[in-house]
């Protein structure tokens, strides 16, 4: 991993986000709040600037200096999960791609305390680090995540704002599950 | 969309333009997003931080003042702030005697209180205590839920925790009084209409006419169950009934008939007397009242109920003079 | 059409009884749907009688209490009182040193109150003056109008007003001093939505999705013109312009932005950052402010500015205590 | 003029009335505050009872508990000038109707200051009465008084509420001439 590459990845991360920034909105607008496409885009706009001010000289650099934007520039849940996601893969950007989010994915946990089957962005960063780890390819890790957001519609949430749908919330995928499909596919679109 | 704003980027900023010019008792940190009392830090009296996502106010800026909180900071519309704002807000109101938290209980805001806990423990030696407040019962099952959010309650709380503040009450007196007020309190909410986040643009929900949604939040996400528009009678009663079902309230309670934006006044007294005529029936006297929109969301129509189980202790308190743009007698 | 009413035809009824509820200082005459001060009469002070349509609340009902008014009368949603409840008001707040009548000029309001007027004129000894409030500067040609209505200013009014009452003045000073601030502050409105009369059952009119009415009144009356929905920085323009154009201010006035019932707390301050910078270009210091829901159309989106010019004596009287539930101070 | 006839009169209108109720909102909509349909149905289901508990004995007494019923039970702009109608009415009932009818004419225009033009009810009301005064009959006046109200269609408002439209009222009929045209009607119906 060097830092122009995960800049690259946080970039196409960012243009993805923009672009689907409606649809995660109408996402979290029928189990949550309305806010999570503005919320997702707000700070990767600002994570792209920082990077693009001040290129960090490593890639540990460079995923710390996107934890710390995402975590003050965001708020909500999304925030501080995402924000402990990069800070922890900083952490263990040494080991490459596939240990670092794992890393990241157990700061996930850590922070919001969702299992697999909460309906949430764990629902679809799981079983990507599950493929890298037995040695796929991130375009298969996308995938992955890809149809665990898939798989998030027919459950129902039992964490975050979603939760309090009850069976409502069955029907819908999440939006943050969503995001982190598009985390994924930009990275196969440009790590690979 | 249709909203007296500029940029809906730039809501909150303007807001907190508005708010600093209308309230020069009122000192907003523009950067940080904070707005203090004029007087903070208070010497040796335990400062009172809350906050949460923009879109509820008076709720929290407009209840920041003496007898009420040293600071709250207003994240983007629906969105919890984040932690730095929490921490400039700690910081700036730590007058030695130890910072509290008020939290209410969703997952953005308990996490961001949470890293913003962590920073000022690492940072300094400011002693932070953290009370999250949930006492909405439209959440029924805590189990398989992120638990209960936090609701009208909020607003009772942070008056009587603010008075005892005011009093000199050390942090840990301050910390216990607002649990057992987050205990005391229980909220139900409907809506008529959905309301509109300015980013988002359009409505978050589709509430047709002649329908009304039962146990809402107040951020547009959706209740308990959709059900036909009802005469004023029988909504109190939907609102009344889980509540006395959830905790059992004697004589004297503080009753709180919360607007939630976009419903008229003289509509929440119609509410306000159908749910006081229910609690004579239930032989519940009301020692206290507030009819008002204290606790929005943007324009949404509808309203909220919140009983507060009160003592002799609890109405001192709420009786003590408070001095804030949103809630003010006695000062 | 979606309310938290009973019947349309109880709504005021039903919430009269709310308010008695809520209120205990108050006294609520439900057969006259009178608003009365607790201690009313008050002895020796000039009893100050207001009212006007429902709908508009806090005002007048919420603005009944020590230091502003002593009665307030509830006619139907949007229809004046009739004479019997302004005689009833009278002779109830009657405490020996005569009556002041703040009526908003509308024919009905005006019509009624005279014809109250009359009827206590023949049945009694209480010396009744009246006072017209007509500070809307949307309605531009008098001649060929029912002249100004009666908007903001009418709430800054009652509350001077107010206050010179309770220091004990006599009536002919108190009438000089409401003609005197009546003379003194202008207002100006716009709309983003219409309201929904209960007993009408739809809006009162139709405004489209990018459209806004400038210049709208307190009843859903159209206003001066159509114009498309713009940034609140160019509505404020659109407000205080006129405002400015129709009388001088100088360094020091009471800046009043006005919800109208369905526009978020969060949008008035964002006009209210407006309004301040325009005046702060304008070399017109803001001595007071006041921000919120206190004069309301339903639920209609939408808000009214009103500048005051005020002097030292204005503005002491404005700080003076204030003890009602939609206005409170120092008390 | 009988006490029976003048009840059955007001009989008829409060009917009429009731008919009419929302399309004397909608007018009132239009141009004014959207009361005028349930004000005068308030006002007249009111006098209705009043008479029904009541009966009074002469024909000045019809006329002045239907007056002061109105005044106290509508409110608005229309209460006081349809109750001043009513008692001005009740003061000249001896001459018969046409007189008393320009009595009650004569007590509007004072109480609200109208004038003919102004778009109000007394733009109704006014040639009703000059065609009784002629000779006319009901029938007559009550045409009178339908043409009177659609006269107020292009005209614009310069008393009551529609004047602050100033250009914005034309095109729209008066509600209170509306009103008064069914007042007529009903007369035309019940007394000839
Ligand atoms: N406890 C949690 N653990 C993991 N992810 C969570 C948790 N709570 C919420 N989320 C994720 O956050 C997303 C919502 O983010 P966002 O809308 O930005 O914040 P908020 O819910 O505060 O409005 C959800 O769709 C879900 O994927
Ligand atoms: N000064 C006036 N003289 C005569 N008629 C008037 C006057 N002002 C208003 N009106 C009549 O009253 C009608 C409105 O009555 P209503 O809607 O019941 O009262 P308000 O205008 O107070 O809401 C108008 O359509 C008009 O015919
Ligand atoms: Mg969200
Ligand atoms: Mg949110
Ligand atoms: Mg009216
Ligand atoms: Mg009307």
């Amino acid at each position: 991993m060097n830092p122009e590459q995960l800049t690259a990845w946080l970039q196409r991360f960012a243009e993805l986000v923009h672009e689907q920034k409606d649809e995660l909105t109408a996402l979290d607008s029928a189990i949550g709040d309305a806010d999570h496409g503005s919320n997702m885009d707000r700070g990767m706009t600002a994570v792209v600037a920082a990077l693009a001010e001040a290129p960090p000289a490593d890639a540990a650099a460079v995923l710390k200096k996107t934890g710390t934007t995402l975590v003050s520039k965001v708020g909500g849940a999304s925030g501080p999960l995402y924000g402990t996601l990069f800070l922890r893969m900083a952490g263990a950007a040494d080991g490459g791609f596939a240990p670092a989010l794992r890393a990241g994915f157990e700061g996930v946990l850590a922070r919001g305390k969702a299992e697999p089957g909460d309906k949430t962005m764990v629902d679809a960063l799981g079983p990507a680090c599950d493929v890298l780890d037995a040695g796929g390819s991130l375009a298969e890790a996308a995938q992955a995540a890809a149809d665990g957001r898939d798989a998030t519609v027919p459950l129902v949430a039992r964490k975050g704002r979603a939760s309090y749908l009850g069976e409502r919330s069955a029907g819908h995928a999440d939006p943050g599950a969503t995001s982190t499909a598009l985390l994924l596919r930009a990275a196969a679109e440009t790590l690979s | 969309m249709k909203k007296l704003i500029n940029d809906p980027a730039d809501v909150v900023a303007d807001a907190l333009r508005g708010m600093a010019a209308a309230h020069p008792r009122l000192r907003v940190d523009h950067e940080n997003r904070v707005v203090f009392r004029g007087d903070a830090p208070v010497q040796g009296k335990v400062g009172l931080v809350s906050g949460g996502g923009s879109g509820h106010e008076p709720m929290h800026g407009g209840f920041v003042g003496p007898g009420m909180l040293d600071a709250a900071c207003a994240g983007e519309v629906f969105t919890s702030p984040v932690p730095d704002q929490m921490v400039a807000a700690t910081q700036g109101v730590d007058g030695g005697a130890g910072v509290l938290h008020i939290v209410k209980n969703y997952t953005g805001d308990v996490m961001n209180f949470e890293m913003a806990a962590e920073l000022v423990a690492a940072e300094s030696g400011t002693e932070v205590v953290t009370v999250v407040v949930d006492d909405d019962v439209a959440v029924t099952d805590s189990l398989y839920t992120a638990g209960r959010r936090g609701v009208g309650t909020t607003v009772l709380l942070e008056k009587i925790v603010g008075a005892a503040a005011e009093e000199g009450r050390p942090l840990a007196a301050v910390a216990d009084l607002a649990r057992r007020i987050d205990d005391s309190g229980r909220s139900m909410g409907v809506a008529l209409t959905s309301c509109t986040v300015p980013a988002a643009g359009k409505p978050t929900f589709d509430l047709p006419e002649g329908e009304m949604e039962i146990g809402i939040g107040i951020h547009g996400e959706p209740g308990r169950r959709r059900v036909p528009l009802a005469p004023a009678r029988e909504v109190a009663q939907m609102l009344v009934e889980p509540i006395l079902a959830d905790r059992e309230f004697t004589d004297g309670v503080i009753c709180f008939v919360n607007g939630l934006g976009g419903t008229p006044l003289l509509e929440l007294y119609v509410v306000y007397a159908e749910v006081a005529s229910i609690l004579e029936k239930a032989g519940i006297g009301i020692a206290r009242s507030l009819v008002g929109p204290y606790m929005t969301s943007l324009e949404m129509a509808g309203c909220s109920v919140t009983l507060l189980q009160a003592d002799d202790e609890l109405l001192r308190l709420w009786d003590a003079p408070v001095d804030t743009p949103g809630l003010r007698w006695g000062a």
